[in-house]
């Protein structure tokens, strides 16, 4: 009974005063666009679906970045740090376990482990050296490029571990792609059906849990953190450890990206920590609009989806047109483009119901 | 007698974006008068301050200044015309020192006034003992004296007190409301203040506008001013 | 009737870090498509390009090596500047079973069967450099090197063939990629006081050391496998900066051969605002003309075919700087190699030419794609399993 | 002894070679993150067009220290229309500049490529060399660790000793309350990122006959450029010099003993060891202390 | 036996002694008022029990334990709440979730809209809780504070002028709320310019001048003090 009622509340932590959406009508909206992503591999062919887990593989990190950033306030410019770390881990321990008895998926869980522990390590550096604001996002910024600097010499032969080799800056190849055991035979996840469902229940699974996080005691906190630190704590509130928390939650989902991206490709670059990718997820989180988890998500897929179409179609001034569309965002959607339209659609609808 | 209006406002409106606050103002202020502004919390006094310095735009009506439009002019236009303004909160340039917040003071004239710092110092010792601490970490009612010797530093013909008397020592306050009733009395400066303070109110004001939800709704003569209990009813309810 | 056109992907980096050097790469594979479609096609099949500009960025090349395999239907790839793309495609093109041209000097060992190489790789180069160099200067050498695989790599040959030649290594210096200053560098090749300076400096900031080291006077010869072939410094930087430089290259436009002069004509022709027509480009450009022929041959698109027919070895075709051809074992090619030195005026000469330099060390080494297909990568120090 | 007063000199020479970089690529955007707190990332951008207008003047036979000074205005002036379009509209919310920032320089740097091809010829560094103990060196570096000293100078005597610096002080602290009290707020935030960006193009200029004109070339300012300004902190006058010296010094030192590598990575780990030790940067921990 | 006690608390900045040696101390259930000329270290007394600055010598104990070097959250678990100087507020949050925030580690999650609801009204801000607090006036953001420090149901309130904007109206009925939380056992140390309100509360006065204890007792006693006429208060007496 008890125990029922506990359960209801923490389901009921899906809608609330931190999340966008809530109610009949955006629920079933959320059921609808997720019945057409469960159907669209019936309808696009498998260039497409693989194209869309490509997609997918970003949108972890960017979720994390949202709830670091965007609820809590602290601009980590080191997410693809993360990203690295946990993608090089995947691809050292599947290159020296192999791809058997689900070992892949262990290591995936290794993985994200380990760019968790990283986070901790260095968010305990940071927070607890109450470092904040552009100091953060430097610094965190500065250990991603002595990463991506560091991994970038290891060509060498010397620089193996087993029998992977780090292979420098162009990057580590041949590792597995993510594998589960099956007793008709394990099914190798390569970019087309299977991991398109397994990559969307994740997003799916990480979306809703999220909400529940930002709209339980601890996203109220992060929040409040976010807005004045100093009055957080003189209510009681432990802030450094919230802000660990959350960094280190976010960047084990930017580790989970790492990992989803080195199984996709089957390959791993210092380059994925260097300068232009590390701003990539600022740039995506920041265009959907970063302190809504539902915005940054479609956000995040809407920028790549468009950046990718313009480097399709728009040759060389694709590149020229990106930057036009982040200035001209940023400009007239001054909390993001996604909550932009959220918010126009609700005054609409307000306006209507008034009438 | 247009020759003696100092301040003429007029039907006028203004809030925060959609958010309307204040719904017609009307009140004037003659060359040389201190008028005092009060009401309870929340009722629009530091929207109207704003709104006469600029850092608000109107929403309709209008606003003079010995006669002349200015509600179009931005606040920097209207304070080089001679507005001093001390928002409420203080704001000092926290990261500057206390020198520099007052020497920033003087662009309300645009030039130095020879004499003007020692004046100030005169006025409020406090800041010339600290002239080169960082004016963050004054103490509250230090930061408020210095916003007020701030817009001291520009000469201005007239100023716009938001709450001057707002956590600083009683002395003190005393000494702020005699230093006002002097610069009005030597070089005729006009003062409009929003105040709370009771004692403040009666050792400045020469008159009284008493406004709630964004009205001005009564206007009170020197002699009102003197019933203490008269003033307490309009800041009650 | 209509012949199902023969489709080719083109995967370079027309933006970006690398666009200086890969756009003209594109150019080529326009060019020697053009002329091949007026000739009549491949087999009366017309060439169709693909195109999609990678951006300098490695996953640029992931998506689109999909799109051009998956979505394209392409028959064959042309791709990848940097090593560092290529590897990061490499796996796709494995997955699926597709045939891929890197025509790109590289620092060699790439052995898979789904890849021709056409760019030149060490030993091809400075085999034939270092000991003219060394004859010309002497023995004592210094290396300034771009710290990652392409420059360790290259390093590491350019130590064995010295000491295999009687010279000495007195310094050896690594470069981080994006490094533009120079100075402590120019120090310690002065202190090392060594006869002459290799180079392999890669990307445009590093090309900086050459006009640093001429402002402080350091006035020592210096020999290269990747400067003025690819990134023609000689032509950006301002006489005297890369004076007494010498590059094994298998072309650049400078080249004055019957065969280049006609190249680069057409070149201009086509497109008269390219600023300089690199070794890549040619090597493109040849590259799309040895494609036609394994088509030819194996009258047939199909990998295996076209497998077949390099297995008999004598793949070859007249390219803008001499005989480029398919080494069966390696799928790396075969090359004239010229000398190029660049005079005060930066103007260039050519003191000598080496014909029919073979891409020999993957072969030797062990990796034989006749037989089997490790779709790896190699290195002198990490050399194939002995089987 | 000669000697050790040569590698005296050669470790001095390489320091100030060190410090002039640190400098020049930071000083413009230490004036505007430090006076403005936007983050600029179109920086490099600035620099590149300070580097191809001063070589194109230079190309057209105008003398070099005029040549350097037109890439400054020029990169001045077009931070100035970079303010008035864009940046003026963010000063409220500072980290989307970065958003901004960015995508204005994906723009430049692209459309530079479009417009003026993939690179530009150099004019040559000028000066020639001189020799000190079997080493040569350029004597155009010396002239730009004497023009480090003179900027950061020059920056001094501005901020501290007029009224625009004490004006733009207190804009960029309390805009509304500067306005009110009679600042014309627009045009000092318009001088001072327009002054941030001249500063760029100086650099750019400067640096441009020693270096690759491509339209990515600010990249390679970059990292230094930061790491300086946040290892200075939020003063750029009291921060800006002793970071450049404390890194200088570890770039050089490192660089000499282990190679570029490590003075990279060296450079960023000061960075991190310097952030942890001083949360705000140096000038944070000066300021702390004078209070 | 004191709620809150400081032995020879000293702080400095750079050459500023900003509290010498102060010896405090407050029996619980008390309702004290911190008076003294600006700058005379009250915010700074505030600070050191806080947590907020760390003092560089003496100790402070709160209910007898030593929290001198207690992180402030830990101080604030202990049962010690405030309200700052300058309103502390999180602007871009509704003023319910303001509530929220202060209230919801301590109050059942079941009861919490209840007891909210209860606070607002109490405020007289219901009307605004869907507004940003960022949003509010100045006097509306001191009583949203006010709320916020309340309704973390301390034993030690500390208020840093919590009347300042306020109508002589209001100030009385700050007063009479505090007076009534007071005699629920709630202590009370309050800083204030407004001596109507110190009258109106205060059991004890403590005058702090130049960062020293520089008179104590009650309100009569203190107004009564010539010196303290001299420093602080001026001509008038309230
Ligand atoms: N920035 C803002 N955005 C939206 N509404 C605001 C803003 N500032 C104030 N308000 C609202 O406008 C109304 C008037 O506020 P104002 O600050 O003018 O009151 P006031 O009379 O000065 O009160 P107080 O005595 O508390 O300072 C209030 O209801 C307040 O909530
Ligand atoms: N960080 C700091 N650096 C230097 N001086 C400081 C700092 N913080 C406070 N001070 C000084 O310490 C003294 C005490 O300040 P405090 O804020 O405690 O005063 P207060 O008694 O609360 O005054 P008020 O009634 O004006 O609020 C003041 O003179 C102030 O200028
Ligand atoms: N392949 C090269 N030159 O990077
Ligand atoms: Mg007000
Ligand atoms: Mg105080």
């Amino acid at each position: 009974m008890e125990q029922t009622s506990r359960i209801r509340r923490i389901l009921a932590l899906i809608e609330g005063p931190q999340t966008l959406g809530r109610g009949p009508r955006f629920w079933s909206g959320f059921a609808l666009v997720l019945l057409l992503a469960c159907a669209y591999p019936a309808f696009a062919d498998s260039y497409d679906v693989g194209n869309n887990v490509y997609f997918f593989n970003w949108l972890f990190m960017a979720l994390g970045l949202s709830l670091i950033w965007g609820y809590g306030g602290a601009l980590s410019f080191g997410q693809t740090a993360f990203f690295g770390i946990a993608a090089y881990c995947y691809g050292v321990l599947t290159i020296n376990l192999g791809d058997a008895y689900g070992l892949t998926l262990f290591s995936l869980l290794a993985a994200v482990g380990c760019s968790a522990l990283c986070a901790a390590v260095l968010g305990y550096f940071l927070f607890y050296g109450r470092i904040n604001g552009v100091f953060l996002g430097i610094v965190s910024l500065s250990v991603t490029l002595v990463l991506e600097r560091f991994m970038a010499q290891t060509a060498g032969p010397e620089w193996t571990i087993g029998s992977a080799r780090l292979n420098g800056f162009n990057g580590m190849g041949n590792m597995p792609s993510l594998t589960i055991p099956w007793p008709g035979g394990p099914i190798v996840l390569y970019p087309d059906l299977p991991l398109y469902y397994v990559t969307l229940a994740l997003l799916i699974a990480v979306y809703l849990g999220l909400r529940m996080l930002v709209n339980s005691r601890f996203g109220n906190v992060l929040v409040a953190i976010r807005e004045n630190p100093l009055r957080a704590e003189m209510l009681g509130y432990d802030i450094r450890r919230y802000q660990l928390m959350a960094f280190v939650i976010g960047s084990a989902l930017a580790g989970l990206s790492g990992v989803l991206y080195t199984s996709w490709g089957n390959y791993i670059t210092p380059a994925s920590m260097g300068m232009t990718a590390a701003a990539l997820p600022i740039v995506w989180v920041a265009v959907g609009g970063r302190s809504d988890l539902t915005t940054t998500l479609v956000g995040a897929l809407a920028v790549l989806i468009v950046f990718q179409l313009l480097t399709i179609h728009a040759s060389q001034y694709a590149l020229v047109v990106m930057g036009a569309l982040l200035v001209i965002t940023v400009l007239v959607a001054p909390r993001g483009i996604v909550m932009a339209l959220v918010e126009a659609t609700l005054r609409l609808s307000r306006r209507k119901e008034a009438r | 007698m247009p020759d003696t209006r100092l301040l003429q406002v007029s039907a006028l409106n203004g809030g925060y974006g959609g958010k309307p606050v204040l719904q017609g103002v009307d009140f004037h202020v003659d060359e040389g008068e201190i008028v005092a502004i009060i009401g309870r919390n929340g009722v629009g006094k530091s929207t109207l301050m704003k709104t006469l310095i600029g850092l608000l735009p109107p929403a309709g009506g209008a606003i003079q200044l010995r006669g002349q439009r200015i509600d179009t002019l931005s606040a920097h236009r209207r304070a080089r015309l001679g507005i001093g303004y001390v928002p409420q909160g203080r704001d000092v340039f926290p990261r500057m020192t206390v020198l520099e917040n007052l020497l920033v003071g003087q662009s309300i004239s645009g030039r130095r006034i020879e004499g003007m710092l020692e004046q100030v110092y005169e006025h409020f010792p406090i800041l010339q003992e600290r002239a080169g601490q960082r004016a963050g970490t004054m103490s509250g009612g230090q930061q408020q004296q210095l916003a007020i010797g701030r817009v001291l530093m520009g000469a201005p013909s007239m100023v716009l007190l938001d709450e001057p008397s707002e956590g600083i020592q009683p002395n003190i306050v005393q000494g702020i409301a005699r230093i006002m009733v002097e610069l009005n009395r030597r070089t005729g400066l006009g003062v409009v203040f929003v105040e709370q303070n009771i004692d403040m109110i009666r050792a400045m004001a020469q008159r009284c506008y008493v406004m709630d939800k964004g009205r001005i709704t009564a206007a009170l003569s020197r002699a009102d001013l003197d019933d203490q209990d008269r003033i307490r009813s309009y800041l009650s309810v | 009737q209509d012949a199902k056109p023969i489709k080719l992907g083109v995967l370079e980096d027309q933006s970006g870090d690398f666009a200086l050097a890969t756009i003209g790469k594109v150019h080529a594979i326009e060019l020697a498509a053009e002329e091949i479609n007026a000739a009549g096609g491949i087999d009366g099949r017309p060439l169709e390009l693909v195109e999609y500009d990678t951006q300098s960025d490695n996953t640029r090349f992931q998506e689109f090596m999909r799109r051009v395999l998956q979505r394209d239907k392409v028959d064959a790839v042309f791709a990848g500047f940097s090593s560092a793309s290529r590897e990061a495609y490499r796996p796709i093109v494995n997955q699926f079973d597709g045939l891929a041209f890197y025509n790109n000097q590289y620092e060699g060992g790439v052995c898979d069967g789904n890849m021709i190489v056409t760019g030149a790789v060490p030993e091809q180069q400075f085999s034939t450099l270092l000991p003219y160099m060394m004859e010309k200067y002497g023995k004592n050498v210094y290396t300034i090197a771009a710290d990652y695989n392409f420059g360790q790599i290259s390093a590491e040959w350019v130590r064995k063939i010295v000491e295999e030649n009687g010279g000495k290594m007195v310094g050896e210096e690594f470069i981080p990629l994006g490094v533009s200053q120079f100075s402590q560098t120019i120090q310690n090749i002065q202190a090392a006081k060594p006869d002459f300076v290799v180079t392999l400096l890669v990307g445009t900031a590093q090309a900086s050391y050459y006009e640093q080291a001429g402002a402080a006077n350091v006035n020592l010869p210096m020999a290269s496998s990747v400067n003025v072939g690819q990134g023609y410094e000689h032509k950006r930087f301002k006489a005297p900066s890369l004076k007494d430089m010498y590059v094994t290259v298998n072309y650049i436009e400078e080249l004055d051969t019957p065969a280049s002069k006609e190249f680069v004509k057409k070149f201009h022709a086509k497109f008269p605002n390219e600023p300089y027509i690199n070794q890549e480009a040619s090597n493109s450009y040849a590259a799309v003309y040895l494609y036609k022929q394994l088509v030819e041959r194996a009258k047939s698109t199909d990998l295996a075919e076209i497998r077949k027919v390099i297995a008999q070895g004598d793949v070859c075709v007249d390219g803008p700087g001499g005989q480029m051809c398919i080494d069966p074992k390696s799928q790396h090619v075969s090359h004239t190699i010229h000398l190029a030195h660049v005079k005060a005026d930066h103007s260039i000469e050519f003191p000598q030419k080496w014909d029919g330099i073979k891409p020999y060390w993957l072969g030797d080494a062990g990796c034989d794609l006749t037989k089997s297909d490790p779709s790896a990568q190699y290195s002198p120090s990490n050399p194939p399993p002995k089987s | 002894m000669v000697d050790s007063l040569n590698l005296v000199f050669s470790f001095l020479y390489q320091f100030g070679d060190a410090f002039a970089f640190l400098v020049l690529s930071a000083c413009g955007l230490a004036v505007i993150f430090g006076m403005m707190g936007v983050i600029n990332l179109a920086h490099g951008e600035f620099i590149m067009c300070g580097a191809y207008v001063s070589t194109r003047a230079a190309h057209a036979g105008l003398p070099m220290p005029l040549a350097v000074l037109a890439g400054a205005a020029a990169a001045g002036i077009a931070g100035m229309v970079v303010e008035w379009v864009v940046i003026r509209r963010l000063y409220e919310r500072p980290l989307d500049t970065i958003v901004a920032t960015w995508g204005i320089s994906m723009i430049v740097t692209q459309g530079v490529l479009i417009l003026l091809g993939p690179s530009m010829q150099g004019v040559g560094t000028p000066f020639g060399s001189f020799s000190v103990g079997g080493y040569s060196y350029s004597v155009y570096r010396i002239i730009l660790m004497l023009s480090a000293v003179a900027v950061l100078a020059a920056l001094w005597l501005m901020f501290t000793r007029t009224r625009f610096g004490l004006l733009s002080r207190a804009t960029i602290q309390v805009p509304h309350v500067a306005e009110a009290l009679g600042v014309n707020t627009n045009l000092v935030y318009s001088l001072t990122f327009g002054l941030g960006a001249a500063l760029a193009g100086l650099a750019g200029g400067l640096y441009a006959p020693t270096m690759t004109l491509v339209p990515t070339m600010g990249a390679s300012f970059m990292v230094e450029a930061f790491v300086t300004v946040v290892v200075g902190g939020a003063d750029i006058f009291l921060g800006t010099a002793p970071a450049a010296v404390v890194l200088g010094v570890i770039k050089a030192a490192l660089t000499s003993w282990k190679g570029q590598l490590a003075g990279q990575i060296g450079l960023l780990i000061a960075v991190i060891i310097v952030i942890r030790i001083l949360p705000r940067g140096i000038s944070g921990k000066i300021l702390r202390e004078r209070a | 036996m004191h709620i809150l006690e400081t032995r020879k608390l000293n702080k400095r900045f750079g050459g500023l002694h900003v509290t010498g040696d102060v010896d405090f101390a407050l029996t619980p259930g008390e309702m004290h008022c911190l008076i003294g000329p600006n700058g005379a270290g009250k915010s700074t007394f505030f600070r050191l029990i806080l947590g907020e600055h760390l003092p560089d010598s003496g100790e402070i104990l709160f209910q007898d334990h030593d929290i001198t070097r207690a992180r402030p959250f830990q101080r604030i678990r202990q049962g010690l709440s405030v309200k700052f100087q300058v309103p502390g507020i999180f602007k871009e949050l509704s003023v319910r979730q303001n509530l929220v925030i202060a209230l919801q580690h301590h109050v059942d999650p079941r009861m919490l809209p209840e007891e909210i609801d209860r606070l607002l009204e109490f405020l007289g801000l219901a009307h605004a809780q869907a507004q940003l607090a960022g949003n509010l006036s100045h006097g509306q953001k001191q009583w949203l504070e006010i709320g916020m420090a309340i309704g973390l149901k301390p034993r030690l309130l500390l208020l840093d002028e919590p009347t300042a904007g306020m109508t002589p109206d209001e100030t009385h009925a700050t007063g009479e709320m505090l007076k009534r939380l007071n005699a629920e056992g709630m202590t009370l140390l309050a800083v204030e310019h407004d001596m109507a309100f110190v009258r109106q509360i205060a059991h004890r006065v403590t005058v702090l001048h130049f960062g020293k204890v520089f008179a104590q007792g009650t309100i009569d006693e203190i107004t009564a003090d010539p010196r303290v006429a001299k420093i602080y208060l001026g001509e008038v007496d309230a």
